[in-house]
């Protein structure tokens, strides 16, 4: 009985619902404070996303007519639901809620296109034309981002693997472990241009400003978000707030995670605050300061150089560096 | 790969933003700021060269008979006004003043009416003279009632003119 | 509880959207201006909305000419509640220089009731952020009406 | 009685086309039951197969007219259904007997359905003929009657000129192939004086790879890739897919290159037993990449619903031929696991793409939109497929797949050879390929506006939806039991696959067996662990979030007051147009994705010069590749 | 074994491939294909042959002592020879189908499905 109280507790509370919504909420505020005062503007709240999400609950939810209804107001709720179940899967430091190492590198690969996907369908669903350029916008990204970060996913596989027990690897508790020995993966020098690589997939990943081209505001009116209103909305902002707290919390496991304290909550802290560096340097960083890319410079970009970056660090690998 | 603005980015985050806390610091209007309009009616000689010149008609004139003289409000309705002070500039008697409140704000029209009224008394009715005096003595003493008279003027040198 | 923390979000992070309706565009560039680190809107949660689902707070600048009558009723129309319409500059409240032109289609609340206007032509940013500000209560006022 | 389970399955089928032909014209529901008995019965007969062969391991051997071996020589035709034989035989059945219920009424609006029927139970009863013999020579007959029936069946719609011509370049490339693979066991007769694929097998364990074997292994390699549509040769592919009916094209990308297939593991893994050789291993992975690769990029730039379908299942076939190709436990599991699923799912595609064309009359993605509202089913079933094919994970595209990746990872580490971590790499972009084309497709069929000429569109009648459900359903459930799926299905046929000598003992007696092998049949020992992903826990999470949030959003999100339906001329509700009215503009078909085919302009253009229609230059292709296995064969394999 | 049957078979298999590849009319790909399977056919029955071997025929019933040829490849050429002949009967229908939708055999104008 009480492994489902404990799977209850895990899903819902810690790991899971409420500590997602809470830490992605928290670093979404973070970001947007850092890059204002990075435009020497006080910039809004820390808890402005907070109070977003709260006022789109309050908003009145039209659907469009082209729509088709079900699947219009379900793809928000899936978008969230694959990012809630891949923070479970993100350990941190030792703490995870598998005991055995469960071999969970590419599922997290696969949970982390369904947000992309819902986004799309739910784009999709309402039916209008912005929103079927959004579409276009949002996949040739996803498609542009996916082979740098399944390469550097692939080396760490590899490096970790080679090191533990010669096969293969693709369970995070083990990359942990590793790290825990041999220190953090960042300090290997082999692993740096895997390390930049996954830092410039993460603004694109997360849709944040240089690459945010199926999300522009000006240019096609939020893309697949022009019809939503209220509720979905809100859900579809969260998700896009708990994505970059994953997104850089799964930086933080990869490269900058090691032993850690003994005290879960220690843990929970530093996990947190390291994700604040990581958000900093990779997301408000890029944001203060650059604008928007077009479609194809980003699919150009994101093919040519972290993808030789990631492949130059395999390739140290392979050579057992 | 040059990042523009990335060490002015990285410095301002140390130094103090630059924004104004405007709600709670109250910021003065530069001189010479044209924003409400103040009408000082006592001033006022309802010559109307405001109502001339104001290009977007903002300013009305309304007279009322009453028995001590003509009572005459001016309205001047902001909402419609383009604050480009030709009427202070022309107004002779500097009667319209341009102050430097700036936040005109309101929820409906009377938010942005600025009126001001004043009685103008007609000068004292001179003794009517005996018909026939030469109208030249009647010129001098009415300076004040030029504008009513004009008028009446101007119809007579017509009729001699034709 | 959860009414309270709904009005509170509401009066934390309004959303503009930006109609213009033919203005010289110069209260445009004030209010754009607003968002630029000197004045911030930001800080009180303020942040232009692309399109009129995301909106709360329509802003409307300039005389509604024939051409843009029929887009701005459209675009009013899908804004979801609760919302509040500002007009800024004295265009729209009187199309000021424009009045009595043949394309020109009367003040704005022939076609919705204005619930805030921003006099001033162009209206300071300050003045715009003290207009902001009003309609913030009037939408609090309206979120609790409903 | 077991014996003759798999030749009485066999005959039903051909049973079933010849009466069907005979009681055909007379009414068209008795037509109908005949079919359904017909399919019906050889499903029941496979599904009673499974418990003997699956479960116990035995595998049954048939000779035909009871000519058993005399003295060690196999003078009869016989039939021998190992575990992969079942399981190929099992796929072969369902997918026939689905198909055979969908087109009762897809059919319905064509004529000539008498003649339709006869050919497709053919096609039916040939390819699980092909699946279950054990003689060479009726291989060949097998795959001949195949190839005819498939023909037959794109001409089927002789009035519009498309089928004609596609059919007709299928048969010129399908014969050039069915003579290669006649050619190969002409030799291999020259050679071995038998044509028994268990003795076949024995004969060449001992014998050296003289170089007449190896040309016959080149040609019977180059006639199978031209079977299962492998790159060089798949241009016919398309034309053939897209010109036939829909519950035909189910049927081609099911059971047609799931025969191609099939006859390649046969023959290199049992007969030839060649594949620990690692040139053999890069041979076959080496055009399973390409496949992938080119397939997926193909159907990027298609236009047409089932074109791109057709393309998919070229490069799904990619996926199942570079898992074979590693040969690991691993990988065999995984290639398995994906001709299994990818039936599945693109038989539920297909059907939509029917059902589509049965209501609105054309598959042009740029003139198709917003079919959801008119169809609702077709278009969530039609989702299911599409989550299912890009390995969205509670689907069954994503097990198969991510066995796929995690044999080719594995591979690269035991040979330390970086190119299958290069394969790796192209699998998963092919895998988010895939997803964008499939996007492209949900856009442009069932989402967006719909256009004027499909307001009337209507749902498709019940008969044509259980097949789908079904499907669906069958998705469902290979995503989310995994292991039960492997344990029962795949890891036999993995075994059976791995151990010829068991192959060669149940044929050809015990004591010929031991003679031959003298070192004992070596049956290999599963060490295939799911590696720890036990799939049902975090299912289970999956499922209670499911439910957590079904519940919130059924309760009408947070304000129920507040979601407003769409009353039918209010502006409110009016698609946001920047304030323009809303008129039909509908992003779809070839707009989508400009990005990157932009910038793969070069590649886009290349491929597209390549497929040019014309039969010579397939027809080259098709002997120049087997030209090319042979040199390769020659020159590398030791 | 005969060597100049191989070698015709080889000759009528090669002459048949290029046929089907470089000739542009259908009805020569046709031929072509008929081509490729009677070089196959020659093939098979002489991978039967057996020196001074007879044909595998008991005319006496008493006689015990024979030498036959390989009587199976035979069977096989018959079922090949009938599939030859049913795969260019098809081919041929096709081509007449062609000539009627497209109004002309030259596979280069034959080429709407494309791309």
């Amino acid at each position: 009985m009480n492994n489902i109280l404990q799977f209850l507790f895990y899903i819902l509370i810690f790991p899971g619902f409420a500590f997602c919504v809470v830490a992605g909420l928290l670093i979404a505020g973070i970001d947007r404070k850092l890059v204002a005062r990075m435009q020497k503007r006080i910039g809004p709240p820390i808890l402005q996303p907070t109070y977003d999400f709260l006022k789109l609950l309050g908003k009145e939810t039209i659907i469009p007519r082209h729509a088709a209804r079900k699947v219009y107001l379900a793809a928000p709720v899936v978008g969230l639901l694959s990012l809630v179940t891949v923070s479970l899967f993100i350990p941190i430091f030792n703490f995870s809620i598998f005991d055995k190492p469960v071999a969970d590198l590419i599922v997290i690969i696969y949970l982390l296109t369904i947000p992309g996907v819902a986004l799309i369908i739910g784009g999709s669903a309402s039916g209008s034309p912005y929103a079927g350029v959004g579409i276009s916008r949002e996949m040739v990204a996803i498609l542009s981002y996916e082979l740098p970060l399944v390469i550097v996913l692939l080396t760490i596989g590899r490096k970790v693997g080679m090191a533990l027990d010669g096969n293969i690897t693709f369970s995070l508790k083990a990359i942990v472990d590793y790290q825990a020995q041999y220190g953090p993966m960042i300090a290997q020098w082999s692993m740096i241009p895997a390390a930049i690589a996954l830092l410039l997939v993460i603004p694109c990943k997360v849709g944040s400003l240089p690459f945010d081209i199926a999300e522009a505001e000006i240019e096609i009116c939020e893309g697949p978000l022009v019809e939503y209103s209220g509720p979905p909305l809100g859900i579809f902002k969260l998700n896009h707030a708990i994505k970059m707290f994953i997104m850089t919390s799964l930086f933080v496991t990869l490269f900058l995670s090691g032993a850690g304290t003994n005290f879960v909550a220690l843990n929970v802290l530093i996990q947190f605050a390291l994700a604040v560096v990581v958000t900093f340097i990779s997301i408000s960083v890029l944001k203060a300061i650059t604008a928007r890319l077009r479609v194809e410079q980003t699919f150009k970009f994101y093919w040519t150089y972290p993808t030789a970056l990631a492949l130059l660090s395999l390739v140290l690998v392979w050579l057992g560096l | 790969m040059k990042f523009p603005f990335l060490k002015e980015a990285i410095t301002s985050l140390t130094k103090k933003p630059s924004t104004e806390l405007y709600p709670l610091v109250k910021k003065e209007a530069p001189e010479g700021y044209r924003g409400r309009i103040k009408f000082h009616a006592d001033k006022c000689i309802n010559c109307g060269m405001c109502i001339r010149v104001c290009a977007p008609d903002a300013i009305t004139r309304t007279i009322e008979k009453t028995e001590e003289g003509d009572k005459i409000t001016f309205q001047f309705y902001l909402g419609q006004c383009t604050f480009c002070q030709m009427c202070a500039d022309f107004c002779a008697k500097k009667a319209i003043e341009l102050t430097k409140d700036y936040s005109m704000v309101g929820t409906d029209e009377e938010d942005f009416m600025v009126r001001g009224t004043f009685i103008k008394k007609l000068p004292p009715k001179p003794p009517v003279p005996p018909a026939g005096a030469a109208p030249a003595a009647a010129k001098a003493p009415a300076a004040a009632p030029a504008a009513t008279e004009k008028p009446a003027e101007k119809a007579e040198d017509k009729k001699e003119e034709k | 509880m959860f009414k309270k923390l709904i009005e509170k979000g509401i009066e934390k992070s309004p959303w503009l959207l930006h109609i213009n309706t033919g203005s010289c565009n110069g209260c445009d560039i004030e209010l754009v201006s607003v968002i630029t680190p000197r004045y911030d809107a930001e800080r009180m949660g303020f942040k232009l909305a692309g399109t009129p689902r995301h909106a709360d707070i329509v802003v409307v600048s300039g005389p509604i000419t024939s051409q843009s009558k029929e887009r701005l009723v459209r675009t009013l129309a899908q804004v979801p509640d609760p919302k509040v319409v500002v007009s800024i500059g004295s265009c729209p409240r009187s199309c000021n220089v424009f009045h009595g032109s043949y394309s020109v289609e009367g003040p704005l609340d022939r076609y919705c009731d204005v619930d805030v206007s921003i006099a001033g032509c162009p209206p300071k940013p300050e003045a715009i952020i003290d207009g902001l500000a009003k309609a913030v209560e009037i939408l609090k006022t309206k979120r609790r009406g409903k | 009685m077991t014996n003759h389970l798999p030749i009485i399955a066999i005959q039903v089928l051909f049973l079933g086309a010849f009466i069907s032909g005979l009681v055909g014209y007379k009414s068209n529901s008795l037509r109908k039951f005949v079919i359904f008995l017909a399919t019906g019965t050889s499903l029941v007969l496979t599904l009673m197969l499974f418990k003997p062969v699956m479960m116990e391991g035995q595998i049954i051997s048939y000779w035909m007219g009871n000519w058993v071996p005399v003295s060690d020589w196999a003078i009869g035709i016989g039939l021998e259904v190992d575990q992969l034989s079942l399981f190929f035989g099992l796929i072969v059945t369902v997918t026939v007997f689905l198909g055979a219920i969908y087109s009762f009424k897809y059919m319905s609006k064509d004529n000539g359905q008498d003649k339709y029927y006869v050919v497709f139970m053919m096609l039916a009863g040939s390819v699980l003929g092909f699946v279950f013999t054990g003689d060479l020579f009726n291989m060949y007959v097998m795959i001949e009657i195949m190839t005819f029936a498939a023909v037959g069946l794109t001409a089927f719609r002789n009035h519009k000129a498309e089928s004609i011509e596609a059919a007709f370049k299928y048969l010129v490339v399908g014969s050039i192939g069915s003579s290669l693979i006649l050619l190969g066991t002409v030799v291999m007769y020259a050679q071995f004086k038998t044509l028994n694929l268990a003795q076949i097998t024995a004969l060449l364990n001992n014998a050296q790879h003289t170089p007449v074997i190896l040309f016959a292994f080149a040609l019977m390699i180059g006639g199978y890739a031209v079977k299962a549509f492998i790159v060089p040769c798949h241009v016919v592919a398309p034309d053939a897919y897209a010109a036939a009916p829909s519950s035909v094209s189910m049927l081609f990308s099911g059971i047609v290159n799931k025969a191609g297939i099939y006859g390649m593991i046969r023959l290199v893994f049992v007969v030839f037993a060649s594949m620990n050789l690692p040139s053999m291993q890069f041979l076959l992975v080496f055009l399973g990449t390409i496949t992938m690769f080119i397939g997926v990029t193909m159907a990027l730039a298609q236009s047409d619903f089932k074109r791109l379908l057709a393309f998919h299942s070229i490069s799904q076939i990619g996926y199942v031929l570079t898992a074979i190709g590693l040969s690991t436990i691993l990988g065999l599991t995984g290639g398995l696991y994906h001709a299994l699923n990818h039936t599945l799912f693109k038989g539920l595609l297909f059907l939509c793409a029917g059902a589509v064309l049965y209501s609105t009359g054309t598959t042009d993605l740029n003139k198709l939109g917003g079919l959801a509202k008119k169809m609702p089913q077709t278009a969530g079933l039609f989702l299911v497929g599409a989550f299912a094919i890009s390995g969205i994970p509670p689907f069954n595209g994503f097990v198969s797949k991510w066995l796929v990746y995690q044999g080719t990872f594995a591979k690269s580490m035991e040979t330390n050879n970086p190119g299958y971590v290069f394969v790796t790499i192209v699998a998963l972009i092919v895998s988010v390929m895939t997803l964008a084309s499939f996007i492209k497709v949900t856009q442009s069929v069932f989402f967006g506006q719909l256009p004027k000429e499909f307001e009337n569109a209507e749902e498709v009648p019940l008969s044509m939806r259980i097949p789908m459900w079904i499907l669906a359903a069958l998705c469902l459930v290979a995503g989310i039991l995994p292991t039960a799926v492997i344990d029962y299905l795949i890891k036999p046929a993995v075994l059976a696959i791995k151990s010829a000598g068991n192959y060669v003992a149940v044929m050809m007696g015990q004591e010929y067996a031991t003679k031959i092998y003298t070192e004992g049949i070596a049956i290999p020992k599963y060490d295939y662990a799911m590696a720890g992903w036990n799939p049902t826990s975090w299912l289970i999470l999956f499922g209670v979030l499911l439910i957590a949030f079904a519940l919130v959003a059924l309760t009408g999100g947070f304000n129920p007051r507040h979601i407003v339906g769409a009353e039918n001329n209010n502006a409110k509700f009016d698609v946001f147009f920047s304030g323009e009215a809303a008129e039909h503009s509908h992003v779809a078909g070839n707009d989508l994705f400009w990005g990157l085919k932009h910038n793969l302009k070069g590649y886009f253009h290349f491929m597209h010069d390549v497929h040019n229609g014309v039969v010579n230059d397939y027809a080259l292709m098709v002997v120049s590749t087997t030209a090319l296995v042979m040199l390769y064969l020659f020159l590398l394999v030791k | 074994m005969l060597l100049e049957n191989y070698l015709c078979s080889i000759v009528l298999i090669v002459l048949g491939l290029y046929a089907i590849i470089t000739k542009k009319n259908a009805f020569k790909i046709v031929i072509g294909m008929g081509l490729v399977d009677y070089g196959i056919n020659l093939m098979l029955v002489s991978a039967g042959f057996r020196v001074n071997g007879t044909a595998p025929i008991f005319d006496a019933p008493t006689q015990t002592q024979y030498f036959f040829v390989d009587p199976v490849p035979q069977a096989l050429t018959l079922t090949s020879i009938v599939i030859g002949a049913c795969v260019t009967a098809l081919a041929l229908s096709l081509v007449v189908k062609i000539k009627e939708h497209y109004g002309t055999l030259d596979t280069d104008k034959v080429r709407r499905l494309n791309g």
